[in-house]
Formats: structure tokens, sequence, C-alpha cells
């Protein structure tokens, strides 16, 4: 049996590796990006293997969902023509051979650091489970990475939460031209299909926040899930952002961070320390940060997927 | 490494962040650099969750898939920064274009 | 080994056997036409017969609930997806036709 | 810990202090500016005498500041400072006073007052500095206030000679700085004590002392003018009259010779240094200058480089002065310190005027100007016969004594080479005269381009007076050389 | 668990905290910007420099957020070294958020949010006291730090902006690689387990190699430099003045933090940080003498200063090398304080004579002769000439090398400063030079408001060589290994 899954590993690692390989190669963008997706879910599938699904999920949602329509609306405002893309995407015309062998000796030193280091390992080193084990019943949840993530290393998430914050002010800072915007998917199949599956995805969006208390799921699965809606929302026309709109964006961008951060100061105020929560109400606290971070992490997404000032006063249309 | 699986799966790792690494300073554009700085990320994810794993039977570590959480949603949204970069330096070059 | 097990493993092959089949004609068919077509069809069964299979191992009402809700919603994206790809295929061997 | 003193501070303030204001007033406002600069530069001069009168009673100012962990912002006034802020003060005095006439109506004048003012606050620092990091500090800040003063002119040969000036003495900066930091690292401390602070390290770390007093003579000589590092001082002859009497008389070479002294007897102490055998090449050193620099003087036909060439040599008696380790000799040189800054600012004070009301820059032009501007060239001619070392004058005060002291610590050669030297001087110096007064122009006299006021007229005649009392009331108490007698007094006690 | 006094475990988090949510509010109400935004800067810096008196006298602090200790929950530490750089990042960032208040619209609406959060982020790194911590700071400042380079939306430095986000995020991702291998090998990532943990090999010493390339990435050590110069000299003159002053810093601190806190590496990688430095200082000199634009000498100054710091890196020997730190610390401060000024007085003289062409400087016929001065003070500062800040770090670099009998260093730091003052001088002579004007009269503006912070922060740098004790005194336990467990 474990041979067996030995080989189910090595098959599906290099399956990664080879679609990785062929995501990065040269040649036409558009199979790149749907390569990476690809490889995405791959890995996904790997780590669900080393019995990480938290994990596995956020990067089937996130590391390949989200990066990949981000990577795709990006394509799709790229010109096709030859002449301009290179001076719109090339950074140079193309790698010289002797820039290639510089590259080759970096990439093998890497390699052979990394396969050295991790050959070294003997395993010895005992981590942080068993601590983490031992505190659960304490934290206020069960998810044992829910209780990383919210509870024992908080402060983490909460810098994670800037993090999303700086890169949707700075995605709207930069006021481009408005670029084209996708084809809006029009059709009563596409309706039918929005109509129906957009409710069920809100639902399921708050079923993994839920979930993540106890079971594989939370607030960054469930933004993204949302924030997926949202997307479909946008491109298929269904919801057109007005002028007005855009604070009401602002707003719900800074929410979570707002929530997140408040909760620090109250916490410090009240416990004399940054979101160490009232031992009794833990799992009241953690859910409540939570719900708001889940609206807030689907807006941003949706947000840094759509781009500032041209969205709003962008019309739909063809691409010329 | 605790078991021959998280050693492969960190292997495969170091083998993804070396390929992208040679890719990343070679690629002709820059939207196949933000793919390469991605696949990267996805080498070093996967040390750290080969880390975290003890075993088929035993629990895995939850704080290194904590700190891969992080870095997935960290990562997308350098890569959002990134991509609209791009948009808008293709957006100038446009501008450019017409002002000629 | 019981009943279950070897049902469900069997509808596992089946269903393995049709994402084979899509997959073959993905790669070999001419344009994007006969490959939705040979996509959509295989992988609506192949995931249908794949999710009865886990259904049955699994061998709790709930997971065979979850499971269908999520063969449903894969049937209902496919479909929109396929109608999606083909419109713009459509579109854009129009465009290529026009002088 | 923090030790506040009024006098010093007040005195460094006098000069440091207004820069800011002078900075702040507009170009326009001449008269507020004139009087500003003259008041302070009156309440310095006043302050100084008050400080040597207290220092001769035998009392102590010192003001500290701690900046690094032992290392400590000091101003000492001991009688060595007293005797270079004189100086500094007496001229600025009268160097303002001149500035004032001779840049009216030239743009940027609050830009020069203001470094100007600087230059004079770093000089009194440099004079009142406890220690060799107080020392180092206003040493390069004095380089960078001259800077300014250099380059006033703007022009592409201003900037050449700017260039030239930073190179050389940031340079010697760094040296010092090397210098002080590898004496802190090995003694401990930086302070100036008279008759030195190296107590046994001179057994123990010879040779890191040896180069240790190479780095600091090197880094001073460059400022003092030492041959081979004297080539920025003849290129900046190119900056204004007021700013040459700077570099040459009150502030920038003096502040160079200062240094060497303070190095040798109040650092490693004038026994230890002859210990360590390092006071025989200094005087050596300072002999090729003073030989080398006469002959450049001759050879030259511009008035001002070749009283420059001349500053070369002649600053050059002050670090043999000290290097002779005999009390004699080094009465002579701190004399010389003295006597060559009154000579030297005569001089440059009448080019100026020269220049300035009749275009006169070239000996060769100079025929028969004597008659044309009697007392300025007057002034200039007492200057030159003082520099030559015509008794009773100033500068035969100073010879004398190196002389006698070469002789005390029998080193007669050194007869010898101030002989030599002394008639180089009347050969470059004698002629001018000869022209001035008894050639006929060659054609008509060059035309007056504007008369000379009292502001450039008085200070070149106080001066001239100056070197003359110097000469001849030596032997009164608070004369250069009384004063100097005192000094050598603590020093070889 | 508890940290013994809970008053003063605030400090630290509150300084996280207030400008993450001063930003929040900058962002949703960019109206308030200007005034959420200095009120925030003023703030910090109060509470900053309040820490800093707390530690100068009561030592380190120490406390949990979360309350779960390490390794578990995460540490923030604060000792007289981040007390320091809090004032200091504080501290400019006020005065250049006074000198940004009156710009433009745009620059107005997101300057504002983008700086609290590089603020934030800055405060959160210097706190740091847990390897992943230090990584997800370090993601917020580059971030930050990539917007403001866009700011100004001219083509060249959306570009600048691109490289450097693309070198950002090799950097933090090597960093990330680090700590995963820490991570895989000691099972813990806090700095103070780390320091004790005993059991080293490859994959620590892998992890110590990828952490300081990553850093030296962010940091801009030559030759991992090439994004510097066009992010620096195409920003905005505040932005030019927060990235060089205090992005580089902040990577910078954080290769000082694990240099003297976590691994304790061998001498030989020290000697190849001096080499590294001293390659720094003569390329980044070389390129700033060569450099046709003001703003690009001002740019490379930078990777030569950068070098200078370097070599503390490389000086041995106990006592020597706790001067050296300190110099370098000190250099770290005093060219934070002199580099914004003189962005900003740039920013001024560009402003005036409408160019920062070098060749063309000296046919202008406006002379700012306000910020000219500016420039100049500043100038003197980075050449390490007394009395300035720069002065003081020197010294104490030079008096740890040669107590430590490293000579070369030594000659190095000597030709640091000739060759900065060689090419500041080439700048202050285009100033001075008048006789270049073609014909009419040269206009001299006087005083105006504006040039206030920029020769206030001169003036700064400047008095930072008198008043040295103090910060001293704070650096005095530098280096107490760093972090205390």
């Amino acid at each position: 049996m474990n041979a067996a899954w030995l080989a189910f590993d090595a098959l599906l690692l290099a399956g990664i590796l080879g679609v990785a390989w062929a995501a990065m190669a040269p040649g036409d963008a558009f199979r790149a990006i749907v390569m990476f997706m690809v490889m995405g879910l791959l890995v996904a599938l790997a780590w669900v293997r080393l019995r990480a699904p938290d994990v596995a999920l956020a990067e089937a949602a996130v590391g390949s969902g989200v990066t990949g329509a981000l990577f795709l609306r990006t394509w799709h405002a790229l010109p096709r023509e030859a002449g301009r893309a290179s001076e719109a995407t090339a950074a140079r015309p193309a790698a010289p051979r002797r820039l290639r062998l510089a590259a080759f000796g970096l990439a093998a030193t890497l390699t052979g650091l990394l396969v050295a280091a991790l050959a070294s390992l003997d395993g010895t080193a005992p981590g942080l489970g068993d601590a983490v084990a031992a505190r659960l019943a304490q934290s206020g949840v069960s998810n044992p990475v829910t209780a990383v993530l919210l509870n024992f290393r908080a402060y983490d998430t909460l810098l994670e939460v800037v993090v999303l914050l700086a890169a949707v002010v700075v995605v709207w800072s930069l006021d481009a031209r408005p670029a084209p915007r996708p084809v809006p998917a029009r059709g009563p199949i596409f309706l039918g299909f929005a109509r129906l599956a957009l409710p069920v995805t809100v639902l399921a969006a708050g079923y993994l926040l839920w979930l993540g208390a106890f079971a594989p799921g939370g607030a960054f699965q469930a933004g993204a899930l949302l924030a997926a809606v949202g997307i479909v929302l946008l491109l298929g026309g269904l919801y057109r952002p007005g002028s007005g709109d855009r604070r009401r964006a602002r707003l719900a961008f800074g929410l979570g961070l707002a929530g997140f951060a408040g909760a620090g100061a109250l916490t410090l105020g009240l416990e004399g320390a940054m979101l160490r929560y009232p031992p009794a109400a833990a799992k009241t606290w953690i859910l409540a940060i939570e719900a708001v971070l889940t609206l807030s992490i689907a807006a941003t997404l949706a947000g840094l997927f759509l781009g500032e000032r041209s969205a709003p006063a962008r019309t739909g249309g063809e691409r010329p | 490494m605790t078991t021959a699986t998280a050693l492969l799966y960190g292997l495969g790792g170091a083998l993804l962040a070396g390929m992208a690494l040679y890719r990343l300073v070679t690629a002709a554009d820059w939207l196949r650099r933000i793919v390469a700085v991605n696949v990267l990320a996805v080498g070093v994810a996967s040390i750290l969750i080969a880390t975290a794993y003890r075993g088929p039977a035993a629990p895995a570590d939850p704080v290194p898939h904590a700190f891969v959480l992080t870095g997935i949603v960290v990562l997308v949204s350098t890569s959002a920064v990134a991509l609209a970069l791009i948009r808008l330096l293709h957006a100038r070059d446009e501008n450019h274009h017409d002002s000629r | 080994m019981t009943f279950f097990d070897i049902l469900g493993g069997a509808l596992l092959v089946l269903g393995l056997g049709f994402f084979v089949a899509g997959t073959v004609g993905m790669l070999r068919f001419p344009d994007a036409f006969c490959r939705l077509h040979a996509l959509t069809k295989a992988d609506n069964l192949g995931l249908a017969l794949t999710a009865l299979g886990t259904a049955v191992l699994a061998g709790t009402w709930s997971a065979a609930v979850k499971l269908a809700l999520i063969w449903g919603l894969v049937a209902l994206a496919s479909a929109t997806s396929g109608h999606l790809i083909a419109g713009h295929a459509l579109r854009a061997t129009d465009r290529r036709d026009r002088p | 810990m923090i030790q506040i003193d009024i006098l010093p501070l007040a005195i460094l303030m006098t000069s440091m202090g207004i820069a800011p204001v002078l900075f702040a007033i507009p170009d326009a406002r001449s008269r507020l500016r004139t009087t500003i600069n003259l008041a302070s530069a009156s309440a310095k001069l006043a302050l100084v005498i008050w400080l040597s009168i207290r220092v001769a009673d035998g009392a102590v100012h010192a003001a500290r500041l701690p900046v690094m962990p032992g290392l400590d912002l000091v101003l000492q006034a001991d009688a060595l400072s007293v005797l270079f802020a004189a100086l500094s003060a007496t001229l600025w005095l009268l160097t303002t006073i001149y500035a004032v006439g001779y840049l009216e109506k030239e743009p940027n004048r609050n830009r020069f007052f203001g470094f100007f003012s600087l230059c004079v606050g770093a000089t009194a620092g440099l004079a009142m500095a406890g220690n060799l990091f107080t020392f180092l500090l206003f040493y390069e800040v004095l380089t960078l206030a001259t800077y300014p003063l250099v380059v006033h002119r703007g022009t592409a040969a201003a900037l050449r000679a700017g260039r030239l000036y930073l190179a050389y003495t940031l340079g010697g900066g760094m040296l010092v700085m090397l210098g002080t930091v590898w004496l802190w690292v090995l003694a401990g401390t930086t302070d100036f004590v008279p008759r030195g602070v190296l107590g046994g390290l001179a057994e123990s770390h010879p040779g890191e002392l040896r180069l240790i007093f190479v780095l600091l003579i090197a880094g001073l000589g460059v400022k003092a003018a030492l041959v081979p590092l004297h080539a920025w001082l003849p290129a900046a002859m190119v900056a204004p009259a007021p700013v040459s009497a700077l570099l040459h008389a009150v502030a920038v070479v003096k502040a160079g010779a200062f240094g060497i002294v303070r190095v040798v007897y109040d650092v490693y102490g004038i026994d230890t240094a002859a210990d360590l055998g390092v006071t025989g090449p200094l005087a050596a050193a300072a002999c090729v200058t003073i030989v080398y620099g006469s002959l450049c003087a001759l050879a030259q036909d511009d008035l001002k480089r070749r009283l420059a060439y001349s500053t070369v040599s002649q600053v050059a008696y002050i670090t043999l002065g000290v290097a002779l380790a005999g009390p004699v000799a080094a009465v002579g040189g701190l004399a010389h310190l003295i006597h060559q800054g009154l000579i030297k600012i005569t001089m440059f004070l009448c080019a100026g005027n020269l220049a300035e009301a009749r275009g006169i820059k070239a000996v060769s032009e100079m025929a028969g100007i004597g008659r044309t501007m009697p007392a300025t060239m007057l002034a200039f001619s007492l200057a030159a016969l003082a520099m030559i070392g015509l008794p009773p004058l100033a500068g035969f005060v100073s010879k004398w004594h190196l002389a006698a002291g070469g002789i005390a610590t029998d080193q007669a050669w050194v007869v010898a080479v101030l002989l030599g030297s002394s008639l180089l001087n009347a050969a470059y110096f004698l002629p001018i005269l000869h022209t001035a007064w008894f050639r006929e122009p060659a054609g008509a006299p060059a035309a007056a381009k504007r008369p000379i006021g009292w502001m450039l007229g008085v200070p070149p005649a106080v001066t001239a007076a100056l070197v003359l009392a110097a000469g001849l009331l030596a032997n009164a108490p608070f004369s250069p050389l009384g004063w100097t007698r005192f000094i050598i007094s603590l020093e070889y006690s | 668990m508890i940290p013994a006094d809970p008053a003063l475990a605030q400090w630290p988090a509150a300084l996280v905290l207030g400008p993450v949510l001063a930003a929040v509010a900058a962002f949703i109400w960019p109206r308030a910007g200007a005034v959420v935004g200095l009120g925030a800067s003023a703030a910090t810096l109060a509470g900053a420099l309040a820490l800093a008196l707390q530690i100068h006298d009561s030592g380190p602090i120490r406390t949990v957020p979360g309350g779960w200790d390490a390794p578990l929950g995460i540490a923030m530490y604060a000792d007289g070294l981040a007390a320091l750089l809090l004032v200091m990042t504080a501290g400019v960032g006020t005065a250049v958020a006074l000198a940004t208040a009156g710009a433009g619209p745009r620059q107005g609406t997101f300057f504002w949010p983008l700086w609290l959060l590089l603020l934030g982020g800055l405060n959160g790194l210097y706190l740091a006291a847990d390897a992943f911590n230090l990584y997800i700071t370090l993601e917020i400042v580059g971030l930050a730090a990539v917007g403001l380079t866009a700011l100004s939306g001219t083509p060249e430095s959306v570009r600048a902006a691109l490289t450097y986000l693309l070198a950002g995020l090799m950097g933090s991702l090597l960093f990330l690689l680090g700590v995963a291998l820490l991570y895989s090998a000691h099972g813990r990532v806090d700095f103070a387990g780390l320091a004790t943990a005993t059991a080293a090999g490859p994959a620590v010493s892998a992890a110590l190699v990828a952490m300081l390339v990553g850093l030296a990435l962010k940091t801009a050590i030559v030759p991992l430099h090439v994004w510097l110069p066009a992010a620096h000299a195409n920003a905005t003159p505040p932005a030019s003045a927060l990235l060089s002053a205090l992005v580089i810093k902040g990577s910078l601190y954080a290769a000082m933090r694990l240099w003297l806190a976590v691994f304790d590496p061998a001498a030989a990688l020290g000697t190849l940080m001096g080499l590294l430095g001293a390659g720094a200082i003569v390329w980044g000199s070389v390129q700033a003498l060569r450099a046709p634009r003001l703003k690009l000498v001002v740019a490379y100054s930078t990777l030569a200063q950068v070098g200078l710091i370097l070599l503390a890196f490389a000086v041995a020997g106990d006592d020597a090398a706790a001067v050296a730190w300190r110099g370098a610390v000190y250099l770290m401060l005093a060219h934070a304080v002199a580099k914004a000024a003189m962005f900003l007085a740039v920013g001024r003289i560009v402003a005036a004579v409408g160019h920062d062409d070098l060749d063309r400087l000296a046919e202008a016929r406006v002379r700012p002769g306000p910020a000219q001065f500016a420039f100049a003070l500043a100038a003197v500062s980075l050449i390490g000439l007394p009395p300035s800040g720069g002065f003081v770090g020197k010294w104490l670099l030079l008096e740890g090398s040669i107590a430590a009998g490293t000579w070369p260093w030594a000659a190095v730091i000597a030709a640091a400063t000739l060759l900065s003052a060689a090419y500041m001088t080439r700048v202050l002579a285009q100033f001075f030079r008048t006789d270049g004007v073609p014909g009419g009269e040269i206009v001299r503006p006087g005083w105006t408001r504006a040039d206030a912070v920029p020769l206030a922060l001169a003036l700064a740098a400047l008095g930072l060589g008198i008043a040295a004790a103090g910060p001293l005194a704070l650096l005095a336990p530098v280096p107490a290994s760093g972090v205390t467990p």
C-alpha cells in the first residue's frame, strides 16, 4: 500500500513539475496562465495528501482561482499585436546565452542548497504541533489551524490583513487609462447559471466560515468564494458600479482591518495585551472577527481584480 | 524530514523553486515573471507543508499551515499589485504611441 | 472487502474511463466545438460516476448530499462555460472570416 | 558632564553665533550687516583681551560638552590659546573693515560675511580647543567654511582653485582624523596637557606613536602648506583679497601651524617627541619648505602668487622653531606665528589696494607706483623689510631667536638656512620695492579705477604700525615676544 | 506568559496599531488624509520617544501580544536599537509629512494611507522578535514602498516600481524560504529560541544565506541594487525621501538583528559582507560621479552609504565589534535624516530651476539659495564631516576597525569619505558656479516656508553630531546578542 502511495506521490509530483515548467515556458501567455491554474489544483491535491486540507482549500480558491483570474484579466488588457506586446510586456527582448547560463547556475545553487538542507534534517525538530494541541482547548476553536491563525498567532494574521489593504490601496492609487474590460457574458444560459449558482456560492461561503471553527475552512477561503461571486457579477455586467460606490468600496476594504485592529486595540485596553481574548468569550471574538474579515476580504479581492479608477467609469462592451 | 513522503514533496518544492528562479531570470516578459514568482512561492510553501507532515497517522503540525495560508494571501496581494502595474505600464505605452 | 467497496471502486474506475475519453477527445479533435462536445459530455458523466462512487464508499447520507450538490454545481458550471467558450469561438471564427 | 563657562563660549559665539544672522540679512541691508559685523568683531577683541588678562593671572576657563563616551567637546583657554585667539581677533576686526570696503556692491555679500565669520569662529574654536578631538572638529569646520570664500567669485578658475583646496584639506583632515582615532584607541585620551599625555606609551608603542605622529603632522602640514602639501595655497590666490588675508594670516595656514605646535607640545610633549626622534625629520621638512618656498617665490611675476610662495616659506619658520626642541627657538617660532601674520596681512591688503585702485596684479606693472600710491607702498615696503628680517622690525626678532635657538641646541646649520632664506627673501622683495619706488612707469601710469576709501586704507596702515611696534616694543610684557616667553616658560618648566 | 508591567507592555503594540488604524481612516476619508496623517505621525513620534526614554531608564521591553508566549505565540521586543530606529522613522516621517501636506491632490489622496501603512509596517519590523512576523512586516513595507514609488505616475516611475516590486518580492520569498528552513531545523521561529537552539547544520546555514541574500535584495546592496537608482530617482521628492531614508533601513535593520540575535555567522561571512560593502562604496561613488542627473547622484550615494554601514559586519573582536555596531547604527540614523533633507532640498531645487540636469545647473538663472544651503548641510553629514551625525558614526566605525586592528577597513572608510566628498563637491560646484549663466541677471529667490523642512532636517543631521551622547547611551548594550530570551 505504502509503495503504491509513494508511486502516486511521485506521479503527482512529476505532474506538478511538468505543468509548472509549461506554465513558465516562453510562448503563448494564455496557455501559460491556464497551466499555472492547473498547477495550483494539482498542488492543492498534493497538500491534501500531506494532510493540509485548509491550505489546499486556500491554494485552490486563492492561489489558483483568484490569482488565475487576475492573470487572465491582465492578459486580456494587454495587446495581442506582437510588435507592441513586446514593448508592453517584455522587460527584455530575449535571454542571451550568458544570462541563461548564469540563471542556470543560480537555480542549480539554490536547488542544491535546499536539497542539502532538507536531506540533512533528521526530523528531530518537534515543531509546535504538540504545543498547539495542548492549548487548543483554551483557544476557543477546535480547528488547530484556525486556532493558530486567529488566536495563538493572531498578530501575524492582523499584519497579513494589513498587507491585503496595502495591496488594494496601491492598486487603486494607480490611475490607469481605462483598460478594455472583459466581454460581458450575457445570454440566458449564463444568467440562469448566475441566478442559480451565486446564491448557492454565497451559502457555501457562509458554510465555510462557520466550518472554520472546527474543520478545514475559515475567513480567507470563504472570502475568496464571495469574491468569486462578486467577480462573476461584475464580469457578467449584472452589477455595474456607479460613481458613488467608490467610497462604499473603500469602506468595505477598510472594514476588515478596522475591525481586526480595533479588536486588537480593544483587547489591548481590556486585557493588557493585543488580541488576548477573554478566555470565556474567545470563540465569540474569533467568529466576530472572522465574519468581518470574510466580507472585507471578499470585497478586497474583488477590488484587486477590478482595479481602480477605470472600473466605475468604464462601460462594458466589446474590445476593438 | 520524518517520512519519505515528506522528503519527496520537500525535494519537489526545492526543484520548483530552482525552476522558478531560472525562469524568473531568463523570462522575457513581465507576465511570465510574475508566474515564475508564484511558482517559486509554491515551492517554498511545499517545503513548509512537507515539514509539517507527520505521517499518515499523526495530525500534521498546524503552524506551518498557518504560515502558508498567510503566505498565499500575501502573494495574491502582491501579484495583484504587480499585474496592475503591468496594465498601467501598457496603458502608458499606448498613450505614448498615440502621442506619436 | 464489502459489496459496497467493490461497487464504489467499480464506479470510480468507470468514471475515470470517461475522463480519459474526454481528455483524449480534447487532445485529438480538430476544433473548439468538437473538443467542447467531447469534454462536457465526458466530464459530466465522469464526475457523476466518480461522485456516486465516492458517496458509496463514504456511506453516509450527508456526504452523499454534499457530493450531489458538488456534482450539480460543476454540471451547471461546465454547461455554462461550454456555452461561453463556444460563443467566443464563434465570434473568433467570424472575425477570421471577415475580409 | 556638561560644564559651562561663559567666557570661552562667548568668544566662540561672537563670530559663530552671528553667522546665521548674517546669512539671513539680504544683500541690500549692507549698513545693518556692517554694524553687526564690526560690533561683534570689536566685542570679540575685547573679550579676548579680557581672557588674556585672566589667563595671565593663572585663571582656568573651560567649557565641556560630552559627545561620545569619553570624548568631550572642550573649550579651554591657556596661554597658547590666547596667543592665537588674540591674533585672529585683532586681524578679524581689521579684515572685516577692509572686506566691507572691498566688496561694496558685489553680490552674495550675506553669504560671504556669513562664512567669513564662521571661519573666524572656527579659528577661535581651534585656538581654545582643549583636546585633539575638539581641534579636529573645528579644523574640519574651518575647511568647510573657507570653501565658499575661495570660490566666491563663481568663475571657472575660482572653482578649480576650490576643488584643489578641498582635495588637499579634506585629505589632510582625513589623515588627522585617522591619527586622532588611533591615538584615542591607543592612549584612551586626546587631551592637550603641557608636556604631553603619552606617559609610558613612548616606551611600549614607539612605532605606532611615530606613525600617528606622521599622520597628524601630514594632515596638519596640508593647511600649514609644508612642501610638498602646499600646492593649494598659491592656487587659492584667485580669491578676493580679504580671503587671501584670511588664508595667509588670520586663519587657515595658521591653524595648521598652530596644530603642529599643539601636537608636539601638548600631545606628545617636546621631550617625548625628541626621544621618539620625530622632531629631527620635522625640522628637516621645515627647512626644505623654507628654501623651496623662497625659490618658487623668486620665479613669480604675479604679485599675489609671489606673496603666497613667501607664505609657504615663512610659515615653516614656526614649524622649525617647534621642531628644534629648544626653548629659545620655540620662542622664535611662536613669535613668528604672530609676526608673520601681521606682516603678511599688511602685504596682501596692500596688494589688494593696488589691484582695486590701479588694476595692478603683476610686479612688472608696479613701476613708479610708489609715487602714485605712496601710503600703500610705504606700508608694503615696511612689511617687506620686516619679512626680510631687517632690525628692529618684527621679522628680525623672530629670526634672531630661531638662530639663537639653533645654536643653543647646537644645530648651527639652522643659522645657515635662516641666512640663506633671508637672502632669498631680499632677492624677491627688494626688486619689488625697487620697481615701485625708483623705476619710471613704462608709458602712462595705469588709470585710477576707484579711490581708496578709509575702509581700504586704514587696515593696512594699522597692521604696518603693529609690525613696527612688535619689533620695537618686543620686550614689553604683552608684546607677542613677551607673551611667547610666558608660554614657553610653562612648556619648559 | 504575561508581561511584567501591562502598562509598559502596551507601547509596542500601540505603535503598530495606531498607524494602521490611521491608515484605514486616511484611506476611507481621503479628505481627512492630511490631518489624520500628520496627527498620527506626530503621535507615533511622541509614543516612540516615550518608549525610548522608558527603555533608557528601565532596560528593554518584551511583550507577547495574544498573551501566548513564544514559541507558540509571537513576542515583540523593544531594546535601545529598536527604540532608536522607531524614533528615527517617526521623526523623519513627520518631517516629510509636514513637507508633503501641501502637495497635489492625487498625492494627497494616496500618499497618506501609503505612508501610514509604511510607518506601521516599519514599526512592526523594528519590534519583531519572530522570523515569520518579520517576514510579514517586510511585505507591508515593500508594498507601501512600491506604492510610493509609483505615486508620481510617470512611465519611468511605473517601470521602476514594477522592477522594485519584483526585486522585493524575490527578496521576501528568499527570506520566507529561510524561515521555512529555520522552522524545519528548529521547530520554532522566535528569535530567543533560535538564538539558544543548538542544532546547527546545512539547513541553518542555508537559511542564513537565503535570508541575507533576500534582505540584500531589499536593501539594494551592490550587486543586487539594480532596482534602486531608477526607483529613488523617479519618485516624487517626499516619496524618494521616505524610500531612501527609511525603507532600505528596514531590511538593513532586519539583517543586523538576525546577524546579532539569531545566528552567529562565521568570521569569513563577515569579511565577505565587508568586501561587498567596499564594492558598494566604490561602485556607488563612481556612478554618483558620472550620473547626469542630480537625483541620480543622490540615489547612487545611497548605495555607497549602505556599503559603508556594511563594514560593521566585518569588524571582529568583542569590544571593537560593539563600537563598530554603534557606529553603523548611528550612520543609519544620520543617513536617514540627511538623505531625507537632501531629497526634499533637491525637490525644491528642481521646482525652482525646472530640471535636474547636473551640467545645466550652472547655467540656471534661478538660484534657490535656501534649498541649496540645505543640500550642502546634508552633504556635510553624508560625507561624514564634523559636526554631524555622519561624523560620529564614521568615527565609531573607524575606532572599531582600528581597535580590532583591521586596518584595511579603516582605509576603506577613509576612501569612502574622500569619494563621497568628491561627488558631493561635484554638485556644490554647480551651485557656486555663476559665470556660466548666458547673460542676464541671476535671480535669487528668498526664503519660503517650503524651505523650512529640508533645512530643519539638515540642521538636525548636524545636531546629531553634537547631541550624540543621548542616542549612544541607548545603544550602549549593542550587541547584547540582540534579543534576550
